[in-house]
Formats: C-alpha cells, sequence, structure tokens
C-alpha cells in the first residue's frame, strides 16, 4: 500500500481567497442596488463593462506573464477591482472611460507589481485617480438623484449615453444634469466645495435641494447601504472592524471639532460620515487586504490616517471628496505603519 | 607636508575659481543688451496682438508706467497707447489670485471708451488640458471678451454662465474662468472709472522691467 | 570593438544614464511634456556634458585628488550658466518653456557622474566622445518619452519647435489625431513617471530577448590546482 | 567693478576651501578595511579551485581587485548574493564555465583497493586524508570539504566522492526526498510558488 | 505584566494572542476506555527516542532479555536508556525506518517477543520521601523516561537543573483536535499521576503544582479534582479551549502570565512543566519499580474501525496497532503521528511506537482534504492575527521564498513553535510552516557549513605554512648540502685528493654490480609487492578503458 506524505498542518479550515472575495461582492450588493435606484441603469452598464474588462486585462496580462489564467481569476480579486471602480465613478461617463479605468488597475496597478498580493496599491483607486486626473470632466458628471432629476432615462436612452454620449434625442450629459430647479447638479460634496469658495455660507448651501435629508439625497442612503454591506462583512469575519471604524473616527472627529468651531464653513461631521464615499471606502476599499495595514494597531492607524486624509482633501483640498488620494497615500505609509506597529515577539520582553 | 599640500590645493581651487567666473561674467557681459532685446519682444508682440499697431504711433515698449490700485499692494504695469497725441487704449497687468492652482496673470487691453481689446494671459499654473484653455493657443476662449464693456458696479453678467452671466465655462472646470472674468472685470472698471489717473502723465516710469 | 563603439553602445544603450543608471530624473520628467521641450533640455544637457568632460579631462593632470570634485562642480556650473545665458539671449522661446529648468542641469548627477567615472581617467578626445555619447543617449531617452506624452496627452508632435529650430520649424508640427479629452495624466508629472517606468521596462524587455537569442558559447575555465599532483 | 570683486570673492572662497580641503585630506586619511578578509569569509573555503584561483583566499584577491564574483559553483546561489551585498555590486547567476551547483560531498577511499601512494595526500588541501606510503589511506569525513582534487591524481581510481547521507537532524524537509528513501510512499505535492 | 505570585494563587487565568478552534473531533476515542492490545510479532526499539546522544549497545544478536532489561547504557552526555518493553530475544541489531517526518533510518534492536513476560527484578522506591533527591533522579533516569508530551526531553535532566522554583505545572491541557491519550490516562488514572507529581514536587522541592486541563475534558476534570482533594499543594486551572494553549509557552502564559524568554526555558522564570503522562511514568519508575515501557496512544481517524486509546509497547511497528485498530484506508492512506496540526505523515508503516507517540491518526481524504494549490499572499493578516508568538507569518513567508535568511532571524523566525495556526487560517492555503521549517533546516546547515568552512580555512593556511616551512628547509638543506660539497671539494683540492664526486658515483656502481648478483635470493618480498600494485594499476586502467567503451556504446545507442 502506497502512504501519502505531506506536511503538516494538515487540517485547514476551508475559507479561500475566492471565498473571502466572493463575500465582500455580496456585500456590495445593497449598495449597488440604492445606487441603481437613485442613479438610473447607468450603473448597470457601468458594472458590466468593467467585469468584462477586467476579466479580459487580468487575463491577458497573466498569459503575458506565463502564469496559469484560470487560477488567477478564479480567486475573483480582478472581479472586486472591477466592481468598486464601477460604482466609483458617473453612471453616465462614456464607456471607455471605466475601461481604460479599470485596464489600467489591472494591468499597470496590479499585474506590473507582480499580481495579486504584491501591489502595493488598491488596484481600483490607482484606476479612479488615474481616471480623475486624466478626464476631469467625465468624471465629475454625476447625475442629479433620480428623485431630483428632470430627466428619466430608459434602459435604452442609458446605453445611448454611454456609447455615443448623447442620448437619442441628442441631449448630452452636461443638458441631463439639468436638476427639477433647472440648475445643473452637482454632488453635495461638490455643491459645497464650490459654493464655499464663492463665499456662501454652509447653511445657504445646504438649504438647496441636494442637501435634504441628513446628508444629501440619494447619496445618505448609498452610504447606508454601504454600512449595512460592510457589517454583513464584520459579522462574517472578512474584515476586521479597525479599519471602518479607524475611517469613520478619522472623518468625524476633525469634523465635529471643526464643525464646532466654524459652523459656517466646515461640514459637520454626520455629514461627513454619511456623504461622498466614506461608507464605501470606509468598509469596501481601505479593507482591501492586499494594500493596508496587517497588524491591529496598524489598521487602526492606517484607518485614522484614511479619514483624516479625506477630510483634509474635502475641507482643503482641490478636490470635493478625497476617498482615492487618502486611501493611495495611505497605502504608500503602509509598510512604515507595520514596521513600527509589529507586535512584540513571544518571549522578547513583552507584556502578556 | 600638511602645509604645501594645503597651499597647493588651496590656489588650484582658486585658480578654477577664477577662470570659472571670470566665463560666466564674460559671457553675461556679452549676452545681456541681446536678451533686454529679446524680452522686449515678446512682451511687444503680445502687446501688439491686443493694440494693434494701427491704434497706436508711440513706442509701446516705452509708455510703460507704474499705477497701484485701491487695496493693491504692489503696482500694476501700464502700456498705454496714443494715437496722434490721443490717448486711445490701455493695456494693464492684473493678477486674478484665486486661480485653481495660484495666481493668474493678465494682460487687459481696454480702449478709451470702456471696451475690452483683448485679454492675454502671461502666466499661469491651471491644470494642463483643463484650465489651460485661458491660453490663445489652446482655445480662444478668451476672446470673449473682446468688445465687452462692465456697466456699472455690480454688472452681474460679469460671470460665468452656471453663475448665471455671460461668459462660457469650461466643461469640467468653473473655478479658473470665475477667476479670469472677475479679475477682467476689476480692471475694466478701474480703467473705465479713472481715465485721467490712467493716462495721467504723473506716472511713475517702470524701473528695472522685464527682468524675467 | 573599438573604444569609441564601446562608448557609443554605452552610452546609447547598455550604460543610458537615463534608463539604466537613473540620473538627472528631476528635469528628465519636468520638461519631458512635448518633444520640442525634451530636445532642448536634451541639447542643453549633450552640450553641457560635452564640454564638462572636454575640460574635466584636460584638466584632470593638475587636479588633486581631494578638490576634484569642488572643481567639477565649478567646471560644469559655469558652463551650464553659460549656456542659460547663450539660450536666453538667442531662443529665447525655448528659455522661457525650459527656464527653471537649466539651473538644474547643474545638479545633474549624469553629468558630475561621467566626469567623475569616466572623463577625470581618460584622455580628452575619448572623454569627448563619451560626453557626446551619454548626451545623446540622454536626449534620445528625453525625445522619446517627450514624443509619447505628447502624443497621448495633446495627440501632436513636434508642437512649438519653432521656439527651438527658428520659424520654419512651425511646419514641423504635426497633428496626429484630434482629441477631444486628452489623456491628461500623460502630460502631469506622474504621467512621466509612469511612461519612463514602461520605456525601462521595455528596455529590459529587449535586453532579455537578445540575451535569451544570443547562444552563449560554451566555455570552460581550467581549474587551478590549489596543491601538487 | 562688480565683476572684479565677484572674481575676488569666489577667488578667496575657493583658496579658503582648497586650504581646508587640503587640511582635511591629510589630517584624515582613514586605512582602508580589509575587504580580503571579509570576502574570504564569505567564500565556502572548499579550495577546490573551480574558479581559477589556486584556493579561495587568492580569489578572494581577486574579488578585491574587481573580479566576477559568479566563479564559486560550491558556495552557490548563497555565496553569490553575500558577496553581492559586500561589494555593492548586482547577483549574477553563477558562471557555468566554472562548473554547476552540486550536492555536498565526501571523499571515500575503497579501502582495499588503495595502494598507498601518498598522492591524494598531496592533492589535499585541507590535510583531510591520514596515511602513509605504502600504508593504506583514509579520509577524515567530517574534515574533508568535497573539493574532488584526490580524485584524479589516485593511479587506482580508488576514491569516490559521495553524496552527504542526510540524517534526521541535518534533513531538510523536502518532502520529495522521502518518496527517494520509500518509493511507494506518495507525497501530495506541497504546491509552493517560488 | 509579569504575573505576580498573588495573581497566579488567585486562579487568574491570562490568555495569549492569537490562537484557533479547529474542530475537536475528541469523540469517539475519547469514550472508550483504555484498553490493551496483543503482543505483536516484532518490537524495533530506535536506540534514540528522546533529545540527546544514543546510548552504549548492552546486548547483541541473539541475546535473550527479561522484561525491563537496559538494553542500552547512556553515554556520558544527555542520554537515556531502552529497555526491553517484554521478554524477547535480540533478534537483530540494525538500521530501521524510525518515527522521523523524514522516514531516514536510526540504528534500532529489534526483539522477538516469546509472550511469557518475565520480569526482570524490579527495585521500587515505594516509600519516595525516604529517599533523596539523587537518588529518586538516577532512577527516573535509569527507568529512561523522557516527556511524553511530545518533544521527549530527559526527564531526570530537567529535574537536575538547580534554579529557585515556583511552580510544577501539569500539563494536561491536550489542546491538539482528536488526541485524547492524556485525557483517558487522567481519567483512568488520576490518583497514581497525582502520586507521581508528589514525587517529582518532593525531588524539586517546589511547593505547589498547578495542574491545567483544557475545559472540553469535563470528565477528566472532575477524576482529578476529586484525586486532589486531600492534597492542599494542588491546584487545578481550567484553561479554556483554544488551540495551542497546550503549548509549553502558550500554557504557561495562560497560568501565569509570565513569558518564557526567547532561547531560554521555563526554569528561568521560575518554573517547570511536566506532561500528565510523564508524572505517570515517574510514578511507576518510583513506586513500582518498572522503567518506562509502554505508553498511551490514541487511535483514531474515521479510517479506523475501533478507534480508541490503547496501551502500547514501545517498538511496536505501527502496522500492527493499524491492524488493531480495524485500518480500513481510503484512496488517500495516510497515517498521522501526533495531531492534525503538529503532526506528520509516516511514509510507511514499520516505524515503531516511540516514547513521544502520543497519537496515530488515519483521516479519511473527505475528514481531513489534503491541501490545495497554493495561491498568492493577499496579506490579509489573519495569519499574524492568530500567531501565539506574535510573529508576522506573511512576512517570514516572504522573505523565506526569498532565501533571506538574515531578516528571517532578525524577525525571530526561532521563535515560532510551529503550531500550524497561520497555515490553517491562510485562505491563500500556503503552506507556512513548511516554509519556516525548511529555512530553519537551512540556516542551522548554514551555520554548520560556515564554522566547517573556518576549519577547512585555518587547515589550509596551516597546510600552506606548512608548505612554506618545508620548502625553506629543503632549500636550506640544498644550500647546506651544496657548501659542504663546495668545501669538501675545495679540500680535497687543496689535500690533492680525487674528486669526492667521481668517488661518490664509482661506490654508486659497486653496490649496484652488489646488489645485482644477490637479487635471486631476495624476489620473495618486495618485487612481490610491486607486481600487485601495478596489477592493481592495470586493474584501474582496464575499468577505465571499459568504462569508456560502455560510454561510447552508450553514445551510439543514443545515436542510433
Amino acid at each position: 500500500m502506497s502512504f501519502f506524505i505531506a506536511s503538516s498542518p494538515h487540517e485547514h479550515n476551508r475559507r479561500q481567497t475566492s471565498d473571502v472575495m466572493r463575500w465582500v461582492l455580496l456585500a456590495a450588493i445593497p449598495g449597488v442596488l440604492v445606487q441603481l435606484f437613485f442613479f438610473g441603469w447607468g450603473v448597470l452598464f457601468q458594472l458590466l463593462l468593467a467585469i468584462v474588462t477586467a476579466w479580459a486585462t487580468e487575463a491577458i496580462a497573466l498569459q503575458t506573464r506565463n502564469r496559469p489564467a484560470l487560477a488567477s481569476l478564479k480567486d475573483n480579486s480582478a472581479l472586486v477591482t472591477a466592481v468598486l471602480l464601477a460604482i466609483s465613478i458617473p453612471p453616465l461617463a462614456p464607456w471607455w472611460v471605466i475601461v481604460i479605468g479599470v485596464a489600467f488597475a489591472i494591468i499597470v496597478a496590479k499585474q506590473v507589481y507582480g499580481g495579486l498580493g504584491q501591489n502595493i496599491f488598491n488596484p481600483a483607486m490607482v484606476g479612479y485617480v488615474l481616471l480623475l486626473v486624466s478626464f476631469p470632466v467625465q468624471m465629475t458628471s454625476w447625475l442629479p438623484p433620480a428623485t431630483l432629476s428632470d430627466n428619466d432615462l430608459s434602459l435604452w436612452q442609458t446605453l445611448h449615453v454611454i456609447v455615443f454620449e448623447y442620448t437619442p434625442s441628442g441631449f448630452s450629459v452636461e443638458q441631463l444634469r439639468t436638476g427639477i430647479d433647472g440648475v445643473t447638479m452637482a454632488t453635495p460634496l461638490d455643491t459645497v466645495k464650490t459654493g464655499l469658495t464663492q463665499g456662501y455660507t454652509l447653511s445657504e448651501l445646504t438649504a438647496k435641494s441636494v442637501f435634504q435629508g441628513i446628508a444629501g439625497v440619494g447619496w445618505q442612503w448609498v452610504n447606508v447601504a454601504y454600512l449595512v454591506g460592510g457589517l454583513v462583512l464584520l459579522q462574517q469575519r472578512i474584515i476586521s472592524w479597525h479599519i471602518p471604524l479607524g475611517v469613520i473616527v478619522g472623518v468625524a472627529a476633525p469634523a465635529l471639532i471643526a464643525h464646532s468651531i466654524s459652523p459656517d464653513q466646515m461640514l459637520g461631521p454626520v455629514t461627513h460620515v454619511l456623504s461622498g464615499a466614506t461608507m464605501l471606502g470606509a468598509f469596501f476599499i481601505a479593507t482591501d487586504p492586499v494594500s493596508a495595514a496587517t497588524s491591529n494597531k496598524g489598521r487602526w492607524i492606517f484607518g485614522l490616517l484614511i479619514g483624516l486624509l479625506v477630510w483634509l482633501i474635502r475641507s482643503f483640498g482641490g478636490y470635493p471628496d478625497g476617498m482615492a488620494f487618502a486611501v493611495l497615500l495611505a497605502n504608500l505609509c503602509v509598510p512604515i505603519i507595520d514596521r513600527y506597529t509589529r507586535p512584540t515577539v513571544y518571549g522578547h520582553g513583552g507584556s502578556a | 607636508m600638511t602645509l604645501s599640500n594645503m597651499r597647493k590645493n588651496g590656489l588650484i581651487l582658486a585658480l578654477f575659481a577664477v577662470i570659472a567666473t571670470a566665463l560666466v561674467v564674460g559671457t553675461e557681459k556679452l549676452t545681456a543688451s541681446q536678451i533686454e532685446r529679446q524680452a522686449q519682444q515678446q512682451l511687444l508682440s503680445t502687446l501688439n496682438q491686443i493694440i494693434p499697431p494701427a491704434r497706436h504711433d508711440n513706442d509701446l515698449y516705452q509708455s510703460c508706467r507704474l499705477l497701484t490700485l485701491p487695496q493693491a499692494q504692489q503696482p500694476s504695469t501700464l502700456y498705454r497707447a496714443w494715437l496722434a497725441q490721443k490717448p486711445q487704449a490701455v493695456a494693464m497687468q492684473v493678477t486674478a489670485p484665486n486661480g485653481y492652482s495660484g495666481a493668474i496673470r493678465l494682460l487687459v487691453a481696454v480702449d478709451n471708451s470702456g471696451y475690452v481689446m483683448g485679454v492675454r494671459v502671461l502666466e499661469h499654473k491651471e491644470t494642463p488640458g483643463l484650465g489651460d484653455k485661458i491660453e490663445t493657443r489652446k482655445s480662444d476662449w478668451i476672446n470673449e471678451f473682446n468688445g465687452k464693456t462692465v456697466k456699472g458696479a455690480d454688472d452681474d453678467r460679469w460671470a460665468v454662465k452656471r453663475d448665471g452671466g455671460m461668459f462660457d465655462q469650461f466643461t469640467g472646470a468653473t473655478i479658473t474662468p470665475r477667476a479670469v472674468v472677475g479679475a477682467v472685470e476689476r480692471a475694466v472698471e478701474f480703467i473705465k472709472a479713472n481715465p485721467e489717473k490712467v493716462y495721467s502723465d504723473n506716472l511713475p516710469h517702470c524701473q528695472e522691467q522685464h527682468h524675467e | 570593438m573599438s573604444e569609441y563603439q564601446q562608448l557609443a553602445k554605452q552610452g546609447l544603450w547598455s550604460n543610458n544614464p537615463a534608463l539604466v543608471q537613473l540620473l538627472g530624473l528631476c528635469p528628465l520628467l519636468a520638461v519631458t511634456s512635448t518633444v520640442t521641450n525634451a530636445l532642448g533640455l536634451g541639447l542643453a544637457t549633450l552640450a553641457v556634458l560635452m564640454g564638462s568632460n572636454l575640460i574635466v579631462s584636460l584638466v584632470r593632470q593638475w587636479v588633486p585628488d581631494e578638490i576634484r570634485i569642488p572643481v567639477f562642480v565649478m567646471v560644469i556650473a559655469a558652463l551650464v550658466t553659460v549656456i542659460q545665458l547663450l539660450m536666453n539671449a538667442y531662443v529665447y522661446g525655448l528659455y522661457q518653456a525650459l527656464g527653471i529648468f537649466i539651473p538644474l542641469i547643474v545638479t545633474n548627477c549624469a553629468i558630475i557622474g561621467r566626469a567623475e567615472a569616466y572623463a577625470s581617467k581618460n584622455p580628452w578626445q575619448t572623454s569627448l566622445f563619451d560626453g557626446f555619447a551619454m548626451g545623446l543617449g540622454f536626449t534620445c531617452v528625453l525625445v522619446l518619452l517627450g514624443a509619447i506624452r505628447e502624443i497621448l496627452g495633446n495627440g501632436t508632435l513636434f508642437a512649438g519647435a519653432e521656439l527651438l529650430l527658428g520659424p520654419w520649424a512651425a511646419s514641423l508640427k504635426i497633428e496626429l489625431f484630434q482629441i477631444d479629452y486628452p489623456l491628461l495624466l500623460a502630460i502631469l508629472p506622474p504621467g512621466a513617471f509612469i511612461t519612463m517606468g514602461f520605456i525601462i521596462a521595455a528596455k529590459n524587455v529587449i535586453d532579455k530577448r537578445q540575451k535569451m537569442h544570443a547562444e552563449q558559447p560554451q566555455k570552460s575555465v581550467e581549474r587551478a590546482r590549489v596543491t601538487a599532483q | 567693478m562688480s565683476i572684479v570683486s565677484a572674481i575676488i570673492a569666489l577667488g578667496v572662497l575657493a583658496l579658503i576651501f582648497g586650504l581646508v580641503l587640503g587640511f582635511a585630506a591629510v589630517k584624515f586619511r582613514v586605512e582602508s578595511d580589509p575587504i580580503v578578509d571579509q570576502i574570504d569569509a564569505i567564500l565556502p573555503q572548499t579550495q577546490c579551485g573551480q574558479c581559477g584561483y589556486p584556493g579561495c583566499r587568492p580569489y578572494a584577491e581577486a574579488i578585491a581587485n574587481g573580479d566576477e564574483i559568479n566563479k564559486c559553483p560550491p558556495g552557490g546561489e548563497a555565496t553569490i548574493k553575500e558577496l553581492a551585498d559586500l561589494m555593492g555590486v548586482e547577483a549574477k547567476p553563477l558562471d557555468s564555465a566554472h562548473g554547476e551547483e552540486a550536492v555536498k560531498t565526501v571523499a571515500v577511499i575503497r579501502e582495499d583497493e588503495c595502494i598507498g601512494c601518498t598522492k591524494c595526500i598531496q592533492a589535499c588541501p585541507v590535510d583531510a586524508i591520514l596515511g602513509a606510503a605504502k600504508q593504506m589511506h583514509t579520509v577524515i569525513a567530517h574534515e574533508c570539504t568535497g573539493c574532488d582534487l584526490c580524485v584524479e591524481p589516485c593511479p587506482v581510481d580508488c576514491i569516490d566522492m559521495v553524496a552527504e547521507r542526510p540524517r534526521p537532524e541535518t534533513w531538510q524537509w523536502d518532502l520529495g526526498q522521502i518518496q527517494q528513501r520509500h518509493p511507494e510512499a506518495q507525497a501530495i505535492p506541497v504546491k509552493m510558488v517560488e | 505584566m509579569r504575573g505576580n505570585i498573588s495573581d497566579i494563587e488567585a486562579g487568574v487565568i491570562w490568555t495569549f494572542p492569537g490562537g484557533i478552534h479547529p474542530p475537536e473531533r475528541k469523540q469517539p476515542a475519547s469514550d472508550k476506555p483504555l484498553r490493551r492490545i496483543a503482543l505483536p510479532q516484532q518490537l524495533v526499539l530506535p536506540l534514540r527516542q528522546h533529545i540527546g546522544q544514543a546510548g552504549d549497545l548492552l546486548v547483541a544478536e541473539g541475546d535473550r532479555v527479561l522484561k525491563g532489561q537496559a538494553l542500552t547504557k547512556p553515554g556520558l552526555t544527555n542520554g537515556l536508556p531502552v529497555h526491553a518493553p517484554t521478554s524477547a530475544t535480540v533478534i537483530a541489531i540494525e538500521p530501521r525506518a524510525t518515527a522521523h517526518p523524514s522516514g531516514l533510518s536510526e540504528l534500532s534492536i529489534v526483539l522477538s517477543p516469546d509472550g511469557e513476560e518475565r520480569w526482570i527484578e524490579k527495585k521500587p522506591l515505594a516509600d519516595f520521601r525516604q529517599h533523596d533527591r539523587a537518588e529518586l533522579i538516577a532512577t527516573i533516569k535509569a527507568a529512561g523516561i523522557a516527556g511524553l508530551g511530545g518533544a521527549g526531553f530527559p526527564t531526570a535532566q530537567k529535574l537536575a537543573q538547580q534554579k529557585p522554583l515556583d511552580y510544577l505545572i501539569i500539563n494536561g491541557v491536550e489542546c491538539e483536535p482528536y488526541i485524547c491519550a492524556d485525557d483517558r490516562l487522567m481519567r483512568e488514572h488520576a490518583e497514581e499521576i497525582l502520586t507521581g507529581v508528589d514525587i517529582l514536587l518532593h525531588i524539586t522541592g517546589i511547593e505547589k503544582a498547578l495542574i491545567a486541563i483544557e475545559d472540553n475534558k469535563p470528565e477528566a476534570i472532575q477524576a482529578m479534582r476529586d484525586a486532589i482533594a486531600e492534597r492542599s499543594q494542588f491546584a487545578l486551572r481550567i484553561v479554556p479551549t483554544k488551540y495551542p494553549s497546550g503549548g509549553e509557552k502558550q500554557l504557561i502564559q495562560l497560568l501565569t502570565g509570565r513569558q518564557v524568554p526567547s532561547k531560554g526555558l521555563p526554569m528561568d522564570i521560575g518554573l517547570l512543566m511536566q506532561n500528565v503522562g510523564t508524572a505517570f511514568a515517574v510514578k511507576r519508575a518510583i513506586i513500582d519499580g518498572e522503567p518506562l515501557l509502554e505508553r498511551v496512544v490514541t487511535l483514531t481517524g474515521e479510517a479506523l474501525q475501533q478507534p480508541g486509546c490503547v496501551w502500547a509497547l514501545l517498538g511496536t511497528p505501527i502496522a500492527h496497532l493499524m491492524e488493531q485498530a480495524g485500518f480500513t484506508p481510503d484512496n488517500l492512506p495516510r497515517v498521522i503521528m501526533g495531531g492534525p496540526m503538529m503532526g506528520f505523515t509516516l511514509p510507511a508503516l514499520d516505524v515503531p511506537v516511540v516514547k513521544t507517540t502520543n497519537c496515530l491518526l488515519a483521516p479519511t481524504e473527505k475528514e481531513l482534504p489534503p491541501t490545495r494549490q497554493e495561491l498568492a499572499c493577499i496579506r490579509c493578516g489573519a495569519c499574524a492575527d492568530v500567531c501565539p508568538a506574535s510573529l508576522q507569518p506573511q512576512q517570514l513567508q516572504w522573505l523565506a521564498k526569498a532565501k533571506d535568511y538574515d531578516a528571517l532571524e532578525q524577525q525571530q523566525l526561532f521563535d515560532c513553535i510551529e503550531c500550524g495556526a497561520c497555515a490553517y487560517v491562510c485562505p491563500s492555503e500556503i503552506p507556512l510552516v513548511h516554509y519556516y521549517r525548511k529555512a530553519k533546516a537551512e540556516i542551522k546547515n548554514i551555520a554548520r557549513e560556515k564554522a566547517k568552512a573556518e576549519i577547512a580555512r585555518e587547515r589550509f593556511e596551516a597546510r600552506q605554512q606548512r608548505l612554506e616551512r618545508e620548502k625553506e628547509e629543503r632549500l636550506e638543506r640544498h644550500r647546506k648540502a651544496a657548501e659542504a660539497r663546495q668545501k669538501a671539494k675545495q679540500e680535497a683540492q687543496q689535500s690533492g685528493a680525487e674528486d669526492p664526486v667521481q668517488a661518490a658515483l664509482e661506490r654508486v656502481k659497486r653496490k649496484k654490480a652488489e646488489a645485482a648478483n644477490a637479487e635471486a635470493p631476495a624476489t620473495n618480498d618486495k618485487p612481490q609487492k610491486s607486481a600487485a600494485v601495478a596489477a592493481a594499476i592495470a586493474r584501474a586502467k582496464a575499468k577505465k578503458a571499459k568504462q569508456q567503451a560502455a560510454d561510447a556504446a552508450d553514445n551510439e545507442k543514443d545515436e542510433s
């Protein structure tokens, strides 16, 4: 009889990378649905385009690198990158925007660094920043939420806009962005950013229609939905609570202080936490294991750093939201964070 | 040993320093006039674009005067055009401090009846491909100002369209045109309101000008 | 291979200052948004490099070891200043575009690197040629980088060549395609880094291919006998 | 006037710095550290001569004078890496012209065939062979470096280079090795990504 | 926070970082009482079953031995004897596969039991309190007792250390899944174990023993609690179920809040730890005078028909135990010695039970599926979260792959206890522990090589010096000889005598002629030897030629 030999341990908890990634995708569903409700079919098309591009580029890149393509595709990591990027961009952005973004994310930010696990930056955010820097017009053309919109685009119209940049009847995205009050709508954070530079006060700005509710029509519910998804991830132990909490505290704490000092210039913590990409970033983007810190203490610092950077960029930077930049900057700090938060090894004088 | 080594090193290094400095200084002397001429030509070509030679018979470059605007810390430079001893137009260097990435330096030409003859950007740091459409090389947006004037102190047409004004903003960049429109408006308003100051003979000459 | 061929190969390819030694990246990345700018800075660097190599090589016997660095720096600084003044006087448009980067040539490590590594040890003829080869290699990379960035970012080539080469060169400008939405990243500094990375990668790929194709002659080295037999 | 003062000022400055440098060059001269010793400490000391130098020390001297670092097959990749670190150069693959990195071996004399010629004793660089003329010779196994310099001189070909026998304490945790010894066993491949 | 005595006395249970909760699967083996199995045909006793040197043989092939008779005598260093587990005949002394993951052979004594179970004369020290420390330790050593928990460190050696100790910790945690040998022993032999502990306390002079059991063994806890009721020096500590709380270092941290310093021993922080099995063995050695002849082995896994814990004689071939337990392998036959986390697979079943064999696990493929393809590390940090030593397994893995041994040592690779928790949770199924073991072995080998290279260098240099010296001496001799010759010549010339060289040559010629005459009777010795040498050389040459011919033939074959 021939006996099989193997190396210990012989037991494994059987949760694989692909399962982890699948859970991330599943947990993103509520947020995607809410976005679909508020911003229309475009979200779906962007998702489809992103996924197809991600698979294709990943397969080609792996093929070129002489790596087994199928095994790596099965880990679902390209899918996660694609989904995160697709839900971050304006739903009516032209098709080539998401294609360029995903291809760049997969090829340059991931495969060039050596594939899954080797990249120091979050690929989805690298793709996002590339797009934001290169195509600022397309990347800031958010539609007003469905409830405030003058236009109700059908499936076919949406597809037409994404492919040809005009509706069948010839309206451009710029024209579609007109809200019910006849003024081109911007996201709540964008409204605040441009409004403040024009000398309006916050109370004047938050009186606008985009700010109905707690933190902006549509966006608050998108954030709540991602929070729900994030809680699922926490419950499933896919992510640890340190990073999300760090991000939220990192945004909310300085916002609270600044708001109490200067209520007419600085947004309050609730608005900060429930607008823009805060929740998506806190639970889905910053928690990407590859580019995040690894120890719990390090995760805390990493999360806080992202939160603080987001607040700083939103309050004093050039962009209305800063999640992508904050994540990339924090990614840069990860080796240092990891270096200095390494726990004391057993028997080396640490406390018990 | 130490002393001789020191002496040798010191002298050689000094020798090299003297030769190198002499070389630099010599070249500087040789090229100074040419450099001056170049700067002058550069400025003149811009000035001539917005104040056509037909409108003046004086030397624009020599017409340079300094004028301190109200609430300004540094004097602005003026170039005044005369035709047959009559003031025709003035080109004024103004700064729009609130550009997207820093100040934008503009040259605004206004004729004697207060209408804009032309605007040119002298220097800016706006995002390439986005805010840089204020350059004539990139877009002719800046020509929108031609023939416009300011009516009254609070002319709300002087704003970008998004803010309800008459000037286009570029897609994606509102801050840059907003800053330019504001700066031009202030310049036009001032020139229109204060012709006597602008064309006054008592203004100080520009000194040490155009040392870029 | 003759010494000159060797030097040319080193400068242009195998020891290219920009691609292999990664020297002088600061001006390289800052000015290469168009071919014209790249060519201008490249030629300026080439001139300085040849001049400094020549002078350093000529004076090398009289420069004691301890003060060679200050002397080299002085030679280079003087040369750069002279070239800056000349550009200011005769190619004013380009000077305005490259302006602040010209003085940076002083701190371009490629120049002092060559002075130190080659010119201070070799006769003036080969040193001059080494400066030429290295400078040409540097210029080539600059122009290539500039071309890629200009095409991606503006859809043009040789835009503004008249600033460098005189009015006739205005006709050199090639409008490759009209883009509504240029890839802004390409003309921003990060684009330069990324493009540079790809160029270096391409060089490495080519080198690797060549190595694979070149059949290594199987040589064998005689073992030394450590002991008597 | 400003021209002259500029030239004088720079000249004087240069003179001063020149003096300082001249002074420092004499006063703060440091003796170079014995790099050869450091290199020698990295080399495996098999004294096999495969590098083309008679012994490890001569090769260390050659490296210090700029020879390639990839000429030592017994040291293999690990030695090249260490040398690259020390010398501040890039690690290269082993130059196959000098031989391949092979398993560690020990010389064993088939004692009944030995005729006692002492040729191997003279060939051994580390005096690891015991014996006298016309007496049977034997290898002190734990002193043998496996250089195989003794094999060729033997007129009766009675020296074998045998791979060092693995012992449980030197065992390398290679599941493939187990299979060699127990052909009936099958390793569940540990699929390691190298 | 170093645990102070009052907290320890109060029964505080500290915690250690990380740890995992794999399925326990102690049943069904733990439900069945200990049983004895039939005598095997053969017993194979490796001379070395512990950490340390093998002893010297006391028996030869063909000897008849009695049960409990020592077969080896420990040398001067930390050796232990092995004993005959039953009365038998020595049938062979040869290298046999030993219980080591490598499957390598070690010198072993092979016994053929006669089934008579005739004991050698026992020398019990039943009233142990009347005997002094040294005598008891010597008895324990002579009984061949090594730590039965897993490491196999000689117990006597541990006891002989003279350091002030606060506590004796008795490890009955048994945290690995499946294994229940200690559990059964505690349930059925609590009193004997505690007697063993009494002896240990007496020997070491420690005031207090802490007995640690995991909270998933209620029956064992009850049995021990009942047994310690009258013993005031004893305290029971129930630790929460978590792997690897039974690891020596982790248990110490749990019970005392102290950490064993890196590269140190528990006694450095005033603690001594013994396994319950060891305590039981000590009792038998002292009270009953029986050396270590058998131990409890858990036979478990779904491929066994009759799982359970058995008393197995040391040296019993695993094949025999498997047969007794009804081994029915599926299409992935595996036998793991030890538990699923730290045990190793056996390449063949002819290896014997040794002193450290606590479990034999024969899982089915479904029960413990083999690892799948290793995927890329995604730096999720799950491994660092579960590492009980607070290491950074993902970093170590990368460094091990890069063979960066200096960095590995800097990151304390040698503090890894190879518990396997990291590999258990790794979502990319990276065989982390395997990488560490390889790297550790490699680092140790490099150190060995370095030491060897240093010796080689010294010898080489000494040789060079010697050669140099010899050469100089030779030159000196030649010079002197030449001088002497010169002098002689001059003298000769002066004295007018004949040329000494000429004379010498003639002398030689004369001698040769004489020798030629004397040759005939002298042939018996020297030429014969030279003939033998010539023959040897000829043989070698012939062999070489044959080899070449064979090579040539091979080449031809290849070509055709």
